[in-house]
């Protein structure tokens, strides 16, 4: 259980020598930068969903919501969930006629407040609110980041394709 | 846990968190339940913690030391004011626990007290490495005044520091009661006691 | 969800930039042409083809550029312009701003990213611009209660002062702003005036971590002048001159880097203190002080000390290149036939345009791209060392500086002196060229 | 043991006390510097260190400029909903700093998670904990003044988060533990991507050593700087890497080993010498027995079965307490959760390293050189904003 690591203390020129080899081996490997706005990265998945049912999740990326209408009964739970963490849904009336949403409620999403912790996904009993890839979601204004049910409901399309690649010459980015 | 009824767990949690305390440092996974009463309720305390809790019992009397839980692992006595000094001596000397994990303070409006808990550690004994011994003492909420233990555990020193101003309670013999993560301005309550409210909630 | 900012309406933008343009026409028409006319009838101007040049010749010149050549000519043979332009300021600021440039690149394919990448669409080679146009349009702030005189004079006396390095070093025979025989002490006074700027500069800012800069880059300074000065010394034993023209040519067969490998590594080491490089930029320490002495710089002020200390790590490593590496010497890279003479009028117009007459005839040009080549190496160890090296303690570097390197020089000098009394360099001796 | 070093030790931390208190009154000469918020040099977290010539005579930490109130916070919020603010201390070590409030839920809640999801939170907290040790080891190189090894690490890091990103969905907060195992079971193609990502990463750790560890520089500046002897990292009850690099062994996955760590072969990494360079050294020594840890996890994990034990929307904890704690990658993190029945705690303490760890600033700087500053504070693996909470 106890040992003394080796430090492999060495002298000053022979240290310095390592490390030009290692400084100059490095001016042969290839980058490491992912070129953003061209390049984005592949997700595992398609957004992070879960199994009510199973009571476990599926791994994926969590990225902006997308709601379905068909299936969103207005039970407010994921409101609910989301009370004590962001605060972000609320509850607004949708000008829709669903015969399992009585009450023509659904959740809206403030992305200037939401965290992306997925508790609100785990919390929604009717597979009707999952996550997606999509997380660029800057705008100019407060009030463009509040997204409605109708927004919410259609399906972002992220076509990031970059996976970290790993060769004799290093990790690189594509 | 769904179905599981708040109630029933006493009886269970103390047979199954027994078989666990043979071995001091086997790990914690089994679910050992919480006791919701003092360490009466608990017959089988793991033999390596009751033995530790029955040296200090021998020496101060059970006047002194209240002993609130064993469980594997953790031991938690409560003890008077006045005596905290001369236990915390006692501790450091005769059971290697030689410094202070956490000082931390609850505030009980109900009681109308302050309970104020070290959490104590070993670094010193290996067979003591993976116990936290609490040590925990109940001070009056309307004057606040315990006093220190930075002449016994230097570890505390931040941490009681933190309580004072967090808790309101004031440490007899520290060189520092002052404002240390609050900002510099603050005037309110101390925001730990129950009475300070988050705006809002 | 891209929207353009509230307010925002693209035929204010159009207006703006007319009203703009209309502004720069108004000015130029009423003010700068007629100080120009003013200027040309007034100032003596040199003949061209014989005739004085007049405004009226002045203007043709836009019509027929050949005609300019004699002018060009006349230009480029003045004090000013050597100082100012060709081994002179222009010429070491444009080596600064390709270092600046290539520094960030090749720390950047160092440490596996990309560094400068969009700016001027190929390989961000643009940024420096844009970098230049920022620092100008920033604010300047003055701390309050600073010694004001000073603060200002302080950015501007530092560019000068490695201004008047630079033209001290000569970069082709003949070539150099101020011939003078003391050259290699005129140098180093001259260097000795940064410390005492970083200093009067760090006081006049009135802030605590300016004033450790300070003092810091003084200590550094006084630690590594006398290894700097003494590893010069066994140079100048063996050239037998200051002259930093008669050094650079008195190697002609042999570089001294290979007598004096010592002395070379000790002036390098001295120079990268003196220009407050990584591992030896402590007074600008940012982890402990701050940026050191360049603490309450901003906009164009930093912007001047940042050009300063870069035109000053071209004239240190143009001095080593002469002190060390032999100058401009170097094999001849293409035939001189092939560049007309300064006498030859049968070159085609266009080449003795480009040529400008002979000035730049083929040695010339070799010796320049011998000597930027060297220069260039220099500097590229040294951005490597920041590459791969923390920061230096102050204590092991006023150590390093007093007790080691001192010792080390004295090593190399008496090397020196036995190559001299063997006979075998200096003046007269086996292997210096006749 | 305890009995005959404590005298000593006592009145020198009192003297050395005493001296500051009176040397900042007196003397003309000192200067008071200030080292944060807004320094390059501290992070979100100021200190005072009054210096006379390079030495410094005195040391003031004054934390809380990201105070949360975090345990506050958690009075009115139930189990479940504080785990997402829970983690905004260290957003890079976010499953360590919720693996132990899982634990003491759990305790207080009273289930049990399926070993599946024990083993795949163990493996979430070690790529956590490179992620953070990586991020600290990348701000130790640029407080040097080692621009290389600033980006080298940040580069590198990117493997794990590239792994966590497929695990959870998230780069950073990853609100993955949660009581009762983890949100999701790992995704197909994950095991191969992480055995791969883990032995390039080793490579690498091969060229940290060549350029920055064994730079003669480097050692010049670290080594015999800032010594923390054995006693007085015991006194001052230190955490993490820093009370291994004095030479005590101790280590909360060993000590008291939760979850599946009983079942895992590894070393506890310490050295005796006590110096900057002992501190920085011992995470890098962590960073190659965790990627050792990793691929026994990945090598010992059940094929298939449950990750995550129903857990009622709103559970409540039985009355009582629970102080539970694991190994982050700053050292014990630790909570101490006061349960009184109903669905919210009554009282959460957070026990954390970096805050442990910052008595040992002012012990340490008081006699040392303004230039060990830098290596010296940062080698204490702080992280201010953990502290503050």
């Amino acid at each position: 259980m106890k040992r003394i690591p080796s430090t492999a203390a060495t002298s000053s020129a022979s240290g310095m020598l390592k490390s030009i080899e290692s400084g100059s081996k490095h001016l042969l490997i290839k980058r490491f930068t992912l070129r953003y706005p061209d390049q984005k990265l592949k997700f595992t998945g398609d957004g992070y969903q879960f199994d009510p049912k199973r009571g476990v999740g599926i791994a994926g990326s969590r990225g902006r919501h997308i709601l379905f209408h068909d299936k969103c009964t207005g039970c407010q739970l994921c409101a609910i969930a989301c009370e004590g963490i962001a605060e972000a849904i609320g509850m607004v009336k949708v000008d829709e006629q669903w015969k399992q949403n009585k009450k023509s409620i659904m959740p809206q999403i403030d992305y200037g407040k939401c965290v992306f912790c997925g508790l609100c996904v785990d919390a929604c009993p009717f597979y009707a609110l999952y996550m997606t890839d999509d997380y660029e979601l800057s705008s100019f204004t407060k009030e463009h980041l509040i997204y409605t049910p109708a927004q919410l409901a259609i399906k972002p399309k992220y076509d990031g394709n970059v996976e970290l690649k790993i060769g004799d010459m290093g990790a690189t980015h594509g | 846990m769904t179905s599981e009824p708040k109630e029933k767990p006493i009886e269970s949690s103390t047979t199954q968190s027994s078989p666990s305390s043979t071995q001091p440092a086997k790990p914690a996974t089994q679910p050992a339940k919480p006791a919701t009463q003092p360490a009466k309720q608990e017959p089988e305390s793991p033999p390596f913690e009751k033995e530790i809790v029955s040296q200090i019992l021998s020496h101060f009397g059970n006047d002194k030391i209240k002993v609130s839980y064993i469980r594997p692992l953790r031991i938690k006595i409560s003890v008077d004011p006045s005596n905290i000094v001369e236990v915390a001596t006692f501790i450091r000397d005769n059971l290697g626990l030689d410094h202070a994990e956490a000082v931390s303070g609850t505030d009980y409006p109900k009681d109308g007290q302050i309970e104020v808990i070290y959490q104590l550690g070993s670094y010193s004994r290996d067979d003591m490495e993976g116990h936290i011994f609490s040590l925990a003492t109940r001070t009056n909420r309307d004057d606040a005044r315990l006093p220190t233990l930075i002449n016994v555990y230097k570890s505390a020193e931040y941490h009681e520091r933190e309580t004072f101003e967090m808790l309101g309670v004031y440490f007899e013999g520290h060189p520092r009661n002052e404002r240390f993560i609050l900002p510099e301005d603050w005037a309110d309550l101390p925001p730990l006691r129950k009475e300070f409210r988050i705006r809002g909630r | 969800m891209a929207t353009a900012p509230q307010g925002f309406r693209f035929g204010n933008f159009v207006g703006s930039l007319i009203w703009l343009i209309l502004w720069i026409i108004i000015i130029v028409s009423l003010i700068a042409l007629p100080l120009i006319f003013v200027i040309l009838f007034y100032v003596p101007l040199p003949p061209v083809n014989g005739d004085v040049l007049t405004p009226y010749l002045f203007l043709s010149m836009m019509v027929d550029p050949t005609r300019t050549l004699p002018i060009v000519h006349f230009i480029i043979h003045t004090e000013l312009f050597r100082i100012a332009v060709f081994p002179g300021f222009s010429f070491a600021a444009l080596m600064a701003a390709v270092t600046i440039f290539v520094e960030r690149k090749f720390l950047a394919k160092m440490q596996l990213r990309v560094g400068p990448l969009y700016c001027g669409k190929v390989e961000g080679i643009l940024q420096l611009l844009a970098d230049g146009l920022k620092l100008v349009s920033k604010e300047i702030i003055i701390p309050s209660g600073s010694d004001k005189p000073i603060f200002w004079t302080a950015p501007i006396a530092y560019v000068a002062t490695a201004a008047a390095v630079v033209a001290l070093i000569p970069a082709a025979p003949g070539w150099v702003g101020a011939n003078i025989d003391v050259g290699l002490i005129a140098v180093f006074a001259i260097l000795g005036f940064f410390p005492l700027i970083a200093l009067l500069f760090s006081w006049a800012s009135n802030s605590k971590y300016p004033f450790i800069g300070g003092l810091r880059a003084l200590h550094q300074m006084i630690a590594f002048e006398i290894p700097f000065f003494l590893s010069a010394l066994s140079v100048v034993l063996l050239a037998g001159s200051l002259n930093l023209t008669d050094i650079a040519e008195a190697q002609q067969p042999y570089w001294f880097i290979f007598f004096l490998p010592i002395s070379a590594f000790v002036f390098f080491i001295s120079s990268l203190a003196e220009l407050e490089r990584i591992p030896f930029d402590l007074p600008e320490a940012e982890s402990e002080i701050v940026a050191g002495w360049l603490t309450e710089t901003s906009g164009m002020i930093y912007g001047l000390i940042q050009l300063g200390s870069y035109v000053k790590v071209y004239a240190l490593s143009a001095l080593f290149v002469i002190l060390f590496l032999g100058g401009w010497a170097g094999p001849q890279i293409f035939p001189k036939e092939l560049m007309p003479s300064a006498n030859a009028t049968t070159a085609p117009p266009l080449l003795q345009l480009l040529t400008l007459q002979g000035v730049f005839n083929g040695v010339t040009v070799s010796a320049i791209f011998w000597f930027a080549i060297k220069t260039f190496g220099i500097i590229m160890i040294m951005l490597f060392i920041r590459g791969i090296n923390p920061r230096i303690r102050i204590d092991i570097l006023l150590h390093t500086g007093w007790y080691k390197l001192i010792v080390l020089t004295f090593i190399n000098m008496f090397i020196a002196l036995a190559l001299i009394y063997g006979g075998i360099l200096g003046p007269g001796g086996l292997l210096t060229a006749h | 043991m305890a009995k005959n070093v404590e005298p000593e030790i006592e009145d020198d931390l009192n003297k050395k006390l005493a001296i500051q208190i009176v040397k900042e009154s007196e003397d003309d000469r000192l200067m008071r510097l200030s080292v944060g918020p807004q320094h390059p040099g501290s992070g979100h977290f100021r200190f005072t260190v009054t210096v006379d010539g390079d030495y410094i005579v005195h040391c003031d930490p004054d934390p809380g400029y990201v105070h949360r109130g975090e345990e506050k916070m958690c009075e009115y919020r139930n189990f479940i909903q504080n785990i997402p603010h829970l983690e905004r201390p260290v957003i890079h070590d976010s499953s360590n700093i919720i693996y132990s409030y899982s634990l003491a839920v759990e305790q207080l809640v009273g289930i049990e998670v399926p070993r599946r999801g024990q083993f795949i939170r163990a493996l979430a907290s070690e790529l956590d904990r490179q992620i953070y040790t990586l991020y600290w080891l990348a701000i130790y190189g640029i407080f040097l003044g080692h621009s290389t090894m600033f980006m080298w690490p940040t580069a590198d890091r990117e493997l794990f988060i590239d792994l966590m990103d497929a695990l959870t969905g998230a780069r950073v907060t990853h609100a993955f533990n949660i009581p009762g195992g983890v949100r999701n079971d790992i995704p197909d193609g994950f095991k191969d991507k992480c055995l791969r990502n883990i032995a390039y990463f080793e490579k690498r750790l091969k060229e940290y050593e060549d350029i920055f560890y064994n730079n003669p520089l480097f050692r010049q500046r670290t080594e015999g700087v800032g010594i923390l002897t054995k006693d007085d990292a015991i006194n001052l009850g230190v955490t993490g890497s820093v009370l291994r690099a004095s030479g005590v062994p101790y280590d909360v996955r060993k000590a008291e080993p939760y979850d599946v760590y009983n079942e895992m072969d590894f070393k506890v990494q310490y050295m005796k010498s006590g110096d900057s360079f002992a501190r920085s050294y011992v995470p890098f020594l962590d960073m190659k027995e965790s990627c050792h840890i990793m691929r026994q996890l990945l090598d010992k994990m059940p094929d298939s079965g449950e990750v995550r034990a129903k857990l009622q929307p709103n559970p409540k904890g039985a009355p009582g307490e629970a102080y539970r704690r694991v190994e982050s990658g700053r050292g014990a993190l630790g909570y101490y959760i006061v349960s009184d029945g109903t669905p919210k705690p009554y009282r959460v303490k957070i026990s954390v390293g970096s805050f442990r760890n910052m008595i040992a600033l002012p012990h340490l700087l008081v006699g040392s050189k303004l230039a060990d500053m830098p290596s010296v504070y940062w080698s204490l693996n702080y992280w201010p904003v953990e502290a503050d909470r």
